[in-house]
């Protein structure tokens, strides 16, 4: 257990510098998702195009894994279609369960820095509410 | 004593770790555990009921338990103890049965912000079953209650008023004498939750003159799953059971039921012998150390933590400034850095603290700040685990990509 | 498995003993105690809030004890057990619970007569509070009831019907399955006392459908201090919490109040972990001896001690005449002796068994009997025991100078 | 704890056949003693004349230690002045307390048959009914 390694660069830099924990004019679609037992909370906001994520932010207050795994998501969507998005979201989710082959991870880019999170059910909630939230808007308004 | 004597004492210790949260849940000596194993092994019986001799010594330890924790709290009677499963039942009874008798449409009960959940919400959901109203006495920002501002909240209609003796986050004694004669002069009832105290100071109700007391075994070296109230034998008189069930009742018929006396009246159902055995134990085991040497040793870690923690940049401490006024309770925010990422950090180290709002969320809000983190002493830490405990503080921002 | 291979794994059992007061308080299996030990050695946090390894550690034992139990009566999920202290706690949550979501003015509570207090007072000091009515559905002198006397008893109002699967005086199984049936054509909830079944026969909580189901460790060889609450997982979900406090709740501000999810919201307060780890224990010694061998050795002592019994003259048993329909479980007079008489004579000789109304007052005047004896007996007993109690059994009229 | 002896022939006896275990025309005080706990419960009846305890009977149920106690009681408080038979009910509660001496016991006559009751805490309350219920009589209406 000791010496767990997932505060690294990669996650301690989306924390800091977010590239799009902003707010955003008009969103096409915003939606709140909370961890009520660790109080992460966050606003996600996209606009979609003709089924592509053409951009999106994110708002809100939560421990730095919560924040940067919402950053990093929204790195890897904008720009991908809806369909991609949710094939990157399954993967994410089967990352956090382990059952994920090594292509797929590959897919995922610097949010795979966050496979560690397996191993720490404490703190799974927070790195997937970004996805559980992209997930619940895609579900509700999209697909 | 030295810190080798203290460790030897409790097995879970020996071990590559730094508990600092025993305000969370104590750990516990060899000798309670022993206790238990003792009752079952030696006195297993369903207590009060048997005529035979195993079943009455069942009774007479879980009795022999009973008298050990009055004298502990120095009740006047054994049969002002109620034995409950913690703080957190101890509270739902009195909050419902005093309700049920003495609150009604119209009347206040007072309860600090800094309250622990457990002393709250019950409160709350009596109030609103008898048409009652809740208030708050809020604190300062050091946690501090002053008999100035309890004066002020009291009225005429306030029935009870409720606090910590010590809150689980600040750590501070509160002046609950005074405060008792206070409310007394307004003919309001006091109920202190000691939860966070009876680990750390000698408590005597007579003299702070507390209408109702509570507390866990479990944050006191016992077994988790028994706990105590204490009430003041008229008021317990007065009030109507809560749990209903075996043990409870003199006479039962379709129509009618003739509840037992006190302290019988509030405990349904059979009680936690085996853990009561424990407890006792548990108190012994206090009392063989003594509060002269279980305050000067945590004081002593408190201020050697302090210290520390004051010369760190970035790092704040919730409450006040003196040592003294914390009881081995040190919460504590980083700037810039999340409680559970802190947490977590720590945890990596097997350094055991806890984030969050830690049961404590009105006071929380109260104080601008939305979760904290805490580290909470008890006589069996020793200068080792505050020096691991400050070199991963130390180190937290810089990891999280600080400065 | 031979007598002396089960007594060994008794401590207590060891000494000039013979303990038939199982139905009361089962004696425990070494593994429990050591399970205790275990839990405070090993896994010793407060469970659920905690990030650092070892309250994870606490977390986990603890919902592996639930999983066991959730297992062992076959729930279909693990949250649908809540943890509390004893099988009294368990029915005052069900009732105040139950009843505050859906019970209001006027509708009925259909309680057998045959019940514990336990099961009895909870539903008629809720049914008061929200203004319904608890009706009897009373059984034969042999302790029988049927499909037909539950048909004729339940109305369109009846929102609940409450029955121990096997009665603690009696020891008959009644057709919970078939009353489910019954009920639930009805639109009526079951709620099924299981503390005196658990110990002695398989239980299927899904094959009988039944709504609640609630039960002690102590009496199935777990520590005293835990107790389990089966419920169905929508109404669970639908019900409101019973204790409020810490862990029980999302969000708390002055004004608000989030409850946490199943099974969180009825856990008020720090749990009982090293109980329930006692618990799981307990199961596990349970599956490893196997109902089929617990059953053939309980039902062959219940022959033997009945056989024998119903040849002493002025000695009636209560209930029926069959030992299958006993599960270990004999209730019974002497003519012109009071019970309480006979328990001592019984004492007097190191036989522990027990006298009175066995918290079911309602019963025994429906049976016209102020008081009984009860011998009950556990699969550790031994032909020894009985023999014991039969040759104290024959003695009594004669020392009470009859005859 | 073995082979205690106290259900001896005295006990027996009295519980088998009472003399004063029936009902009572106009007694002058009558008054119910119960134990909720175990059961015991007993109607007591006296006839007083000037200060003399003349008649006395008892009605009820209750395990042969309450029923044979209050027989022997009325053996020895019949004909007695109502101040002796409180010397005597306050002697016989010493008798279970055991702070009594030799020469008090021997006052107790057959009750004194009791004395091992004092090992049984919970069949004292048996043993003391019948005399709790004599005492308050005399403290209500005599004393
Ligand atoms: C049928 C039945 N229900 C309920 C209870 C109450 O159990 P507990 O005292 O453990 O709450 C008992 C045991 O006394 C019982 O036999
Ligand atoms: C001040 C205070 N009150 C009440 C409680 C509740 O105690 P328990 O969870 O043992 O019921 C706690 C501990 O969590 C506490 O710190």
């Amino acid at each position: 257990m000791n010496n767990r390694t997932f505060y690294n660069e990669i996650l301690t830099e989306h924390n800091r510098y977010p590239a799009h924990k902003h707010s955003m004019e008009l969103p096409d679609f915003s939606l709140e998702g909370v961890n009520p037992s660790c109080g992460d909370d966050i606003v996600l906001n996209l606009k979609v195009e003709n089924g592509i994520i053409t951009d999106g932010s994110y708002e809100g207050s939560g421990c730095a894994i919560s924040q940067a795994s919402a950053d990093m998501m929204l790195d890897l969507v904008i720009g991908k279609d809806v369909k991609e998005a949710q094939e990157l979201a399954d993967i994410f989710m089967r990352m956090i369960k382990e059952t994920v082959t090594d292509e797929e991870l590959e897919r995922l880019e610097e949010a795979s820095s966050l496979q560690d999170i397996s191993h720490m059910p404490s703190r799974v909630k927070c790195a997937v509410l970004g996805w559980r939230t992209l997930n619940e808007i895609i579900d509700k308004n999209i697909s | 004593m030295t810190d080798i004597e203290v460790r030897k004492l409790f097995p879970l210790l020996n071990q590559d770790i730094a508990y600092l949260d025993s305000a969370a849940t104590a750990q516990k000596p060899q000798c309670v555990m022993d206790a238990v194993a003792e009752f079952y092994t030696r006195y297993n019986a369903n207590p009060m009921r048997g005529l035979y001799e195993l079943s009455l010594s069942a009774t007479d330890s879980y009795e022999q338990a009973r008298q050990k924790t009055a004298d502990f709290v120095h009740a006047k009677q054994s049969c002002e103890i109620i034995f409950t499963r913690n703080a957190t039942e101890s509270l739902n009874l009195v909050a419902s049965s005093f309700c049920e008798r003495f609150v009604s449409e119209g009347d206040e009960i007072l309860v600090a912000t800094s309250e622990h959940h457990s002393n709250f919400l019950p409160w709350k959901k009596y109030a609103k079953l008898h048409g009652a109203v809740v208030r708050y006495l809020d604190c300062t920002q050091e946690g501090l209650y002053t008999a100035e501002m309890l004066k002020n909240a009291l009225t005429p209609k306030t029935k009870i008023f409720t606090i910590a003796q010590i809150s689980n986050v600040f750590g501070r004694v509160n002046p609950i004498q005074e405060f008792a004669e206070i409310c007394h002069e307004m003919g309001t009832m006091i109920c202190v939750d000691g939860s966070q105290s009876v680990p750390h100071i000698a408590v005597n109700v007579q003299e702070l003159d507390v209408d109702f007391f509570a507390f866990s075994g479990h944050k006191l070296y016992a077994p988790m799953g028994i706990g105590a109230l204490y009430g003041k034998k008229n008021l317990l008189e007065e009030m109507p059971p809560f749990l209903q069930g075996g043990e409870m009742i003199d006479y039962v018929s379709k129509e009618k039921t003739i509840f037992a006396e006190l302290p019988q009246k509030f405990e349904a159902g059979t009680v936690s012998a085996g853990d009561a055995w424990g407890l006792k134990s548990a108190i012994e085991f206090v009392e063989s150390i003594g509060f002269d040497e279980i305050e000067r040793r945590e004081l002593h870690l408190t201020e050697y933590a302090m210290k520390q923690m004051q010369e760190i940049p970035h790092v704040n401490i919730v409450g006040d400034k003196l040592p003294e006024n914390h009881h081995g309770i040190l919460t504590f925010t980083i700037d810039e850095v999340h409680p559970h990422d802190i947490a977590e950090i720590f945890a990596s180290e097997n350094v055991c603290i806890r984030a969050g709002h830690h049961c404590a969320q009105p006071l929380h809000i109260l104080l601008g700040i939305p979760s904290t983190v805490r580290a909470s002493l008890a006589f069996y830490n020793t200068d080792e685990d505050i020096d691991r405990f400050i070199s991963v503080l130390k180190k937290i921002r810089s990891q999280m990509g600080y400065e």
